[in-house]
């Protein structure tokens, strides 16, 4: 492929990941140099998304753009890792107008920076003073639990592995007695052999 | 005479409301529905007179109803509803056409007033959008009026009445006028083309924005009242009035169906679009009928 | 000051509707059929339940808590639970009929449930003997 | 820009109102009728669920991605299969193939019709919605039959499809097909031909062509300014590159031609369906299982996937990290940029009357754009 010869020569490799789909791998200083070769050079001229991926045990954001070209055929994914703690990126809003809106909403979904961006305001989330959601230390479930009272009615649900757990224990402790019983009982008979003639004629 | 005036307005708000039902039905076949049943707007009404005011912004706001309705009622009472029959003719005798076409204004005037002390956004768009329709609609009908009234050489409705009984209805003598006066009738009611105060994807139901309760019930009573006094305009016009109940409802309801129909199957025009359009088609309509009977009789 | 005459006339075929039959049905008389396979109420054979309670693992929303039943159904239950789903949390996926080993959590077409109290939201699948006829 | 909005008076057109279906607000500052400027708000309809996915196994998010989109969830669920089955190397058999391509092709028509009543509706044209919605529910009956539910299928599953075709399925969908043809006729001299809705349309929202693919707009928006693009061709998925269709283009780029092109593709879709009809594999797997299904690692890797909605191109971006539950899946749908750099941008100097028109021609949808 065209682009990847191109690639090269910026010592950048081009992965296929899929059918129409390419990734890139990149720097975070030559990000935005390299967008701009992509869009002023290589002909990239649509940003279809940016995205954020968080990799909190690595301690970095994984940001993708997805750039197309005018025939829309394939989509080459370009990546970068940010630092987790103050993140920051540059913004693109002047080059894709659509940018603004994917930036403010990373802003407030991931606590991206985009130094330089006009409407860093609320995207969905109005008055949220928490920690940025889509971070994953952000637990759903605590926060959720902490702001919301659960109904009490289902406090009679079971552990079913318990119950499991008791029934089978009930189970062999049956058959143990059972086997006690049987012993017990054959113990008894067994001393009872002797007088098996009485027995038989009652 | 009181006594026959409070009949006429029950009379009237039976057969608006029905006529209202009747609307609600139609539409509702055409659309593929059943449809509520016919009384369901009496329902409505009856329940919106039970139910309290949610919002109160002074007595102004509460007169602007009272004035429509006051405008309603006064133009029902002076419109002739039986042509031959003693039934109110003392009163009718006494209007003509011009204080009716008056009274016709009083409505949204009524809706300004009260409109402008609510304050809502929207009811303020929506009164300023009914008065720059009403100059769209205003010009055809009152040329097709004055056709009528240079053709009659009379001013008064009764006489315009007992000269068709002579010389023939006017929808056949001057079909021009009727088309002229009949497409601006479709704005008058608030039919589809021309529903541009109260849009609801617009700008909210507009005028109504604010009104609830009693004051809603009262626009609403207004509304058919004058629904109904404005189709009897127009037979008393064109259709050479009604000597019987059965005649005038048949007359009536023809009208009625008329614009039904036309409020079904078109879209809403932009309020400079309708204006644009009442402004160009129906007026140069009118203005040939007109042209026809100054020159030709 | 062009008309569109077609513009103008065409819609007014509309009108011709009017006596056609409506195609709204008069709904508490006349009921729609709902289609087998419909994904409505839980239906449970309780005489093959195992109380594995794999429905409530893996139940997103938490919907599903094991209980006991009133009396035993089938000896080869393990856990002597049977699963009860609370409606105000179910979302209708189908998920724990997909995974019930057994295949006795199954859905019905039945699917209007009408009640002032919140707590009868726990809803406790009807038993039903023959998976068979009942297929879904 | 201050001096600009002198004298004006503000103004929510929204959240709730008839335009489009679900919550968003748009900001307008009015100078009489005419809008100076607008400003789209969302946070009305914000689930989460791209948060809710992470706590999730890949079994039990796929349910809940239907919900991102009410009128249109099979997409969704689409995109969620295929992004799932490019991460784990799962190839689906022909006939799952062809009953997803079907169930597309279906809720692109359900879609449509949905979106006519809107459009038509915003013109205060009550009958077409009211015909529209109608003619809809026949096809979610359809729906009903095969995959359970009338809105949310939750049919596409990674792997295949979670339901055989009922017997007589695809006799009785020939059978609407048939139904609804004549039924475009019907809308075409109702509404497509009425002379206020071409008098009301034509002209207004008019799209700049040149910023169309810089600025990523899709669907509509972008074929009705003459670009001829559509995933389906350019990138085709599932049984797309085995079935004959034409993309259908205008080149005016305002309300009336996006309104022009949603008819061809009506048309088109019907045609795709007749062909899967007489396509479609007799015998066949239907769901080529996952292993290890309920405890399912997803490999640490990441996929981009595009399905070509009924408003244009919808997209997910979805990674995994050798766990159970998804790392991150990320949806850019055609509303996001829609809504906010268009719409912001047509409404601009139009008037009150044309917001509700143009935002459903836009194709907006709000839950998809805050997901």
């Amino acid at each position: 492929m065209d682009l990847a010869s191109k690639l090269e020569k910026l010592s950048l490799q081009l992965v296929q990941k899929q059918d129409y789909l390419y990734s890139v791998t990149v720097g975070f200083e030559r990000l935005e140099s390299l967008l701009l070769s992509f869009l002023n050079e290589f002909g990239y001229i649509t940003l279809d998304s940016i995205n954020c991926r968080d990799d909190l045990e690595d301690g970095f954001f994984t940001i993708t753009y997805c750039l197309q070209t005018k025939d829309r055929d394939h989509v080459v994914m370009v990546q970068t890792k940010i630092q987790r703690e103050n993140a920051s990126l540059p913004t693109m809003h002047t080059i894709w107008p659509q940018a603004e809106i994917m930036e403010r909403e990373m802003h407030e979904m991931f606590g991206v920076d985009f130094p330089g961006h006009p409407t860093l305001i609320d995207f969905a989330l109005e008055y949220w003073d928490n920690m940025p959601p889509l971070r994953r230390d952000f637990d759903t479930l605590e926060y959720v639990n902490s702001m919301n009272p659960f109904r009490e009615q289902r406090g009679d649900a079971l552990d079913a592995k318990e119950e499991m757990k008791k029934k089978r224990e009930a189970k062999k402790a049956a058959k143990l007695k059972a086997q006690q019983e049987a012993e017990a009982k054959a113990a008894l008979e067994a001393k009872n052999n002797p007088s098996d003639e009485v027995k038989n004629e009652e | 005479m009181i006594f026959q005036i409070i009949l006429l307005i029950m009379l009237a708000y039976v057969v608006g409301f029905i006529y209202f039902g009747l609307y609600r039905n139609i539409t509702a076949r055409i659309q593929g529905r059943y449809g509520p049943t016919v009384y369901q707007s009496f329902y409505d009404s009856i329940k919106l007179f039970s139910k309290n005011n949610t919002v109160s912004y002074g007595w102004m706001f509460y007169l602007g109803p009272v004035i429509m309705a006051t405008g309603a009622v006064l133009t029902l009472v002076l419109v002739p509803v039986f042509s031959d029959s003693d039934f109110l003719r003392s009163v009718t005798s006494q209007g003509n056409l011009f204080v009716l076409l008056y009274l016709m204004v009083l409505g949204p005037l009524g809706n300004a007033l009260a409109v402008g002390t609510g304050g809502n956004p929207f009811g303020v768009m929506g009164v300023v959008r009914g008065l720059t329709r009403l100059i769209g609609l205003e010009l055809p009908f009152y040329i097709a009026v004055v056709g009528l009234i240079i053709a009659a050489n009379s001013s008064d409705i009764v006489h315009i009445i007992d000269l068709q009984k002579t010389a023939g209805l006017n929808i056949i003598n001057h079909p021009l006028l009727f088309i002229g006066a009949m497409i601006s009738m479709v704005g008058f009611f608030g039919a589809s083309p021309f529903d541009i105060p109260g849009a609801p994807q617009e700008v909210y139901s507009g005028p109504r924005t604010e009104f609830s309760g009693k004051f809603l019930a009262l626009l609403m009573s207004q509304g058919s009242l004058f629904a109904f006094a404005k189709l009897v305009l127009i037979v008393d016009l064109f259709l050479g009035g009604a000597d019987s109940l059965v005649m005038l409802v048949l007359k009536t309801f023809t009208i009625f169906v008329a614009i039904i129909f036309i409020g079904i199957v078109y879209g809403r025009y932009k309020v400079e679009q309708a204006v644009d359009f009442l402004m160009k088609l129906p007026t140069l309509i009118a203005v040939l009928g007109l042209a026809r009977i100054v020159w030709f009789g | 000051m062009a008309i569109d005459v077609k513009g103008v006339l065409s819609p007014l075929s509309a009108i011709g509707t009017l006596f056609e039959h409506p195609r709204t049905l008069t709904y508490p008389e006349v009921k729609k059929d709902i289609p087998i396979g419909y994904r409505g109420f839980h239906i449970n054979n309780l005489e093959t339940c195992v109380g594995c309670a794999s429905c409530e693992e893996i139940c997103m929303n938490d919907a599903i808590d094991m209980i006991h039943p009133d009396k035993e159904y089938n000896v080869k239950n393990t856990s002597g639970c049977i699963p009860r789903i609370d409606y105000g949390r179910c979302c209708w996926c189908s998920l724990c009929t997909d995974v019930c080993p057994p295949g006795s959590l199954k859905l019905d077409n039945i699917c209007t449930h009408a009640d002032c109290d919140p707590d009868n939201f726990l809803y406790m699948p009807k038993n039903h003997k023959n998976i068979g006829e009942e297929a879904s | 820009m201050k001096n600009n909005l002198k004298n004006t008076i503000k103004i929510f057109h929204g959240p709730q109102h008839p335009g489009i279906t679900g919550n968003m607000s748009v900001e307008l500052d009015l100078l009489g009728e005419t809008i100076k400027r607008a400003q789209t708000h969302v946070g009305y309809l914000h689930r989460g669920f791209e948060k809710l996915v992470e706590r999730r196994t890949v079994v039990q998010a796929f349910t809940i991605v239907c919900r991102i989109c009410v009128p249109e969830p099979d997409p969704n669920e689409e995109n969620f299969a295929r992004a799932v089955e490019n991460l784990a190397g799962l190839e689906i058999s022909e006939k799952a193939k062809y009953i997803r391509t079907m169930v597309l092709e279906m809720q692109r028509l359900a879609t449509m019709f949905l979106w006519m009543g809107g459009q038509a509706g915003s013109i205060g044209l009550g009958l077409i919605p009211q015909w529209s919605v109608c003619d809809r529910d026949y096809m979610l009956d359809l729906f009903e039959e095969l995959t359970g539910g009338r809105v949310y299928h939750m049919y596409a599953f990674p792997g295949g499809v979670r339901r055989d075709l009922p017997e007589g399925f695809l006799d009785k969908l020939s059978d609407l097909l048939d139904y609804y043809e004549k039924r475009i006729i019907v809308y075409n001299n109702t509404f497509f031909d009425n002379v206020i809705f071409k008098k009301r349309a034509i002209g207004v929202g008019v799209v700049n062509r040149d910023e169309v693919l810089k600025n990523g707009y899709v669907g509509q928006t972008m074929r009705a300014c003459g670009i001829q693009k559509d995933v389906r061709k350019d990138m085709p998925y599932l049984m797309y590159d085995k079935l004959d269709f034409d993309i259908p283009i205008q080149q005016d780029g305002d309300v009336y031609a996006r309104a022009i092109v949603r008819r061809d593709e009506m048309l088109q879709s019907i045609r795709i369906l007749r062909q899967i009809i007489k396509q479609m594999p007799k015998e066949g797997d239907i769901l080529q299982k996952i292993p290890k299904h309920r405890k399912f690692k997803l490999p640490a890797d990441d996929t981009y996937v595009q399905t070509e909605s009924a408003r244009g191109a919808m997209s997910y971006y979805m990674a995994g990290d050798g766990s159970e539950k998804i790392r991150r899946m990320q949806v850019r749908g055609p509303s996001l940029v829609h809504a906010y750099t268009l719409l912001e941008k047509l409404l601009v100097d139009s008037e009150l009357a044309d917001v509700a028109m143009t935002m459903n021609s836009l194709g907006i949808c709000p839950p998809e754009i805050e997901r």
